[in-house]
């Protein structure tokens, strides 16, 4: 029997979404993080913050909308909400690194079953590689959630006993959400939480790198 | 929404244990969160670790604090002359002492803020500050390394506040307020007005909400 | 009153000499001091280590200053997809770089304004970040020590200047551009518009004029 | 023939004024140094700075003009000049300790001949002393200048050898205003730049602590 299709990048953000709590400062990373937005649950707010300087940004600017000084770490044109407010940079990561923001979502090249995260640079490919602000983020969030796929393209997991790609922040990972399953770091390593639908902890466990621990029947991932 | 907005400003610090560690912002009676204060003494909270400029005003400011007898010790740049109380206490060992100097002081509550484990500065070296901490050559530079100042609680006072938490201050009344609603897990302002989400320009935000947990409307109170 | 108001971006840069640490504002196209990094390419400087979040879009900010081969070292957090001609002149050694997470190189600035001599940071232990550096523990945590980043001129974008040098932003243009003037020996300030002294409500002033040494209007250029 | 009359404190401020120049920023100490914003030269404009968040400090408030968010570092309600701005006591003392005032002016007890300062705790008084910003200050000011009484009341030397009461900061005092001089701190040791009118470099070597350097006739000190 051929494997369930796996969850599209924007079903990832929207069950990403769900980890996140009314009120919330949250800050959203490049890639499926930055889909989250789009799919908060019905009647909660979230903060969202900028490593640029904002905090309280809505969504993006529609056409003709557009202010180019108010744009997102991904150059995005934004808007903002009531209660927004604009701070320099330096406090911006004040925020990310000092604990403040409520949760953090990054995107990942791996991570590894201690939490370990590796997100900046791929070994061997062209330039020198791009921190931003996510080492800041990661060594700095009270919860950090990763969304990325299971597996690169060619099928080799993402999540692994030790990570290979150069380290983003050691031990920082709490949640994996992915196009196969939401996995907790725990000390005692991965706990399986949820399986894509139709997807089952053994073969989540076949395409990850790392064990995963999990008791009877693991629940399937629901988007509402 | 989360709500922070407190009817009364004693359910605001109702769950102020005894032992907390309390930063109190104000400089040359401005900006001090008497009200609070008021309430903390009615509440009674007793073994207090207080981080403030000064260590009172005759009767007022923390000099209440000190005549309670619910500070056991004080991180302090100036305790000043009229810290009547404090300086009975001090003198009859009732109260320790930890002497820092100001802008140390602003330092150390912002390394706590910033997520920063320690700062070398040249403040302080070759003087009593220097006491029992680590001295090392930067750069040709006697330094000393200074540790960040954690506090579980901040009393402040802010002009106004919008119903999520933003604050404005008025002219140098702004003081330390900002550096200790950053700097500790919980903060609580007294402010003279609370405004609808929005009615602050963003822009003008001196304190951004996610700083700000409890918001308590209180007329400002002033000892000469 | 000092004169701070020049009359051409040429004049403004006129000075800057060979060999220069310049720190240059902006984040994701906003708030970045185009019109003086053009003044300073017919200036011809050479040598230069910049220091600022990105390396370039293309042909605009930075982009010009490698294009021209004006930069011999770069400091950054994200040197960028579109740093063509840094990637260029990196790729054939003509360039070197230190990559700095962005928190990190907003208080490295800092610290340089503050008259700080180092700080220590969880931010980039175990990964390429913390190569070459002095590592410790502090209260259980890997730290790393972090050392000031100086330069001799600060050049950034602001909204508006009163003739004193008091500046605002606008919106998340502000991002680098207050940390860089606080850290700089001279900062150089490219504004929409210059208003009289007093203008500027005092509680309104994001940099403070002690930190702005000139002062050019010119109007905002944006690069795609 | 007994001593001419020593200089008024009026007069000490009045001739340290002198030492500033158009545009400066300057913070002025407790005492003496206060009084020097009274006598700046004719149509010069100093911005003063207070280490509770002002830049701009114009003279003290009239008799119902007072307003209490807006007072110095010694509690004096003040007004402000076009051009102020406010920020909090961290960003204060970034500029003090950053090294970005042009000079500050505080009162001493002692000053040795390597110009090391002291000014905050008399040894065997009661109370825990004071430090307030002036280690700060102290450690960051590029001219430090000291305004105080050249001795004590009792006749002893204020300007000595080596400081015996606790230590502001090391080497930091650039050059001191008395009621009998002006000298500067040379690294070959004391300058005698002034003398007070009627007096002579040997009756003022006479009352000093440590030795005077001056080469023949030492011009009068004059308060235009």
């Amino acid at each position: 029997m051929p494997d369930k299709p796996r969850l599209a990048r924007e079903q990832i953000a929207q069950r990403a979404a769900q980890e996140l709590t009314d009120g919330a400062y949250v800050n959203l990373g490049w890639g499926i993080p930055n889909l989250i937005a789009d799919y908060l649950p019905a009647g909660i707010t979230v903060y969202f913050h900028s490593e640029n300087g904002i905090l309280g940004m809505g969504r993006r600017a529609k056409p003709g909308e557009e202010d180019y000084d108010l744009v997102d770490a991904m150059k995005v044109p934004v808007t903002i909400i009531p209660g927004a407010s604009f701070f320099h940079q330096a406090d911006a990561h004040l925020m990310t690194r000092g604990g403040h923001l409520d949760a953090a979502v990054l995107g990942a090249f791996q991570v590894s079953e201690k939490g370990d995260l590796a997100n900046w640079k791929i070994p061997g490919a062209k330039g020198t590689g791009n921190i931003g602000g996510a080492m800041d983020i990661a060594a700095g969030a009270k919860m950090l959630i990763v969304c990325m796929e299971h597996t690169t393209k060619d099928g080799s997991p993402k999540i692994v006993k030790e990570c290979t790609y150069p380290l983003t922040a050691l031990a920082c990972v709490n949640t994996i959400v992915t196009d196969l399953a939401v996995m907790d770091v725990k000390p005692e390593g991965l706990l399986l939480r949820e399986v894509a639908p139709g997807w089952t902890a053994e073969k989540v466990q076949a395409v990850t790198g790392a064990a995963l621990h999990f008791k009877g029947h693991v629940r399937e991932m629901s988007f509402v | 929404m989360k709500r922070k907005v407190f009817a009364t400003l004693d359910e605001a610090v109702a769950d102020i244990p005894d032992g907390a560690r309390i930063m109190f912002g104000g400089f040359g009676g401005a900006g001090f969160p008497n009200n609070l204060i008021q309430a903390l003494a009615r509440k009674g909270t007793r073994n207090i670790t207080a981080i403030s400029n000064n260590c009172g005003t005759r009767d007022g400011e923390l000099g209440l604090m000190f005549k309670n007898n619910q500070i056991k010790h004080a991180i302090a740049a100036f305790p000043g002359p009229h810290a009547n109380y404090f300086l009975e206490r001090y003198a009859a060992k009732e109260v320790t002492l930890e002497l820092v100097p100001q802008g140390i002081l602003c330092e150390r509550m912002r390394a706590a803020a910033a997520g920063l484990q320690g700062f070398y500065t040249t403040v302080g070296v070759g003087t009593e500050v220097a006491a029992g901490k680590e001295e090392r050559v930067i750069e040709g530079q006697r330094c000393i390394l200074e540790m960040p100042i954690h506090a579980d609680f901040a009393l402040i006072k802010a002009q106004k506040a919008d119903e999520l938490g933003n604050l404005t201050y008025r002219l140098a009344a702004r003081n330390f307020n900002p550096i200790m609603a950053m700097a500790a897990k919980t903060t609580i302002a007294e402010v003279e007005e609370i405004v609808p989400v929005g009615a602050i320009d963003p822009e003008h935000v001196i304190t951004p909400a996610i700083f700000v947990h409890r918001i308590v409307k209180a007329k400002g109170l002033r000892y000469a």
